[in-house]
């Protein structure tokens, strides 16, 4: 079973539709693709936002993604997988990353898009900063706090060590 | 010499984004390393006041603060990441 | 918590990148949001297809999906829900079903939409029947017989009863 | 008068999408009317072979066997959905 794998850090926006077009581009074994689509909201814990900006470790990030796009792929029969995750500065409404997977079976796109998501939620070298929207005056910016409802759903996939 | 890299809050603590240094003898952990670091300024001091929020990276791999740093050429700094 | 829903059967296919903008446009409190498109495959438990025809209950099928993504309204805090379901003659490669559904966060617009396929699997009023791509001769057509795991998937949504 | 409509193998096996049927006095469930049905000739027979595997609904909503279809407009048979 050959499996078309992208892993891409940008600034730039990426496009879903022809990211998911690519992986079924010529197969005819695909029945499911699932998409995620992470998206900057315009608030954080109720404070309104300017702006975020996600800083990375160049070099570790996209190592660590492939290694979960691997450990997806031996663990369910997909067809092809695509992630793209951006940093830098994004504003609201901006798209921040991108998961795609595809199956014969949609138990298996659907299991395998979760699986990465909680993983580069809790392990991929990204960190968030929001600028705060003030009333008049800039109020700062703010390191976003890893919340411990992402480490649980990421500890569903490895139930006997939270840890690999 | 250890090239070390820090990101997020605990770049903007220690003010620099890396920096290459030569740890003494005796330092043989991860662990080890933050305590030795944390004597170095108030800027250190300040970012792993609290070292175990911290996690590490050697050579670009997560490890934990019990990990033997012998052999390692990068050592990364960063709080518990907030990515996807 | 205002919501955008859809529910569209047709015979024309539909674009996925369209109906998940049209979710989005204008807000900015949607954090997440999940696209899973089903697809015809080029076989049918290892015999190659021709072509796939999907008949429907008119005015059932549509009330059932509004039912169901009713449904999930309820169950989880959803900012947009949108299906479109085909019907008529659909060859290998060709889409089949889109279900998008948008929420804050991702485990909700996940659940939600994994929740809706596998009720529109066991409980919409839709049948396929397949086309076998014979060797030399058509080898006529053959309606897809119900899987029990589609069924053990949908049961897991309601755990005391398996049908409403 | 009631309307009777069929899907998928149930259709083809009666050879016809739909019909008006007036049920005679003691048909009180769907499974009534699907044993009712069955005895009206080789073709109903043939799609009420297995009558556990036919799906029902009345006027466009799933219902079980032993359904009432006392006041139903509108009562459909089928196979078990394959949609999605």
């Amino acid at each position: 079973m050959q499996m078309a794998a992208t892993v891409r850090l940008q600034c730039e926006p990426f496009d879903a539709g022809s990211e998911a077009a690519k992986l079924r581009r010529g197969r005819g074994d695909i029945g499911a693709v699932v998409t995620f689509t992470g998206i900057c909201r315009q608030d954080e814990a109720g404070a309104p936002l300017a702006a975020m900006t996600l800083e990375h470790y160049p070099g570790m990030a996209e190592a660590e993604i492939v290694r979960h796009v691997e450990a997806a792929e031996r663990r369910w029969p997909l067809l092809g997988v695509a992630v793209v995750h951006r940093y830098g500065r994004l504003e609201p409404g901006e798209e921040i990353v991108l998961v795609v997977t595809a199956a014969a079976h949609r138990q298996d796109a659907f299991a395998a898009a979760e699986f990465l998501m909680d993983y580069l939620k809790t392990r991929a070298p990204f960190w968030k900063q929001v600028e705060l929207a003030g009333s008049g005056r800039p109020r700062g910016k703010i390191w976003v706090d890893a919340k411990q409802s992402d480490d649980a759903l990421a500890d569903r996939w490895t139930p006997r060590r939270a840890a690999e | 010499m250890l090239k070390l890299r820090y990101f997020a809050w605990v770049r903007e603590r220690i003010g620099k984004p890396e920096e290459e240094i030569e740890p003494p003898a005796g330092i043989a952990t991860v662990s080890d390393l933050m305590i030795w670091l944390s004597q170095r300024g108030e800027e250190y001091a300040h970012a792993f006041e609290n070292p175990t929020v911290i996690r590490a990276a050697i050579d670009r791999a997560h490890v934990r603060a019990d990990a033997a740093i012998l052999g390692a050429r990068e050592i990364a700094f960063f709080p518990p990441m907030t990515g996807g």
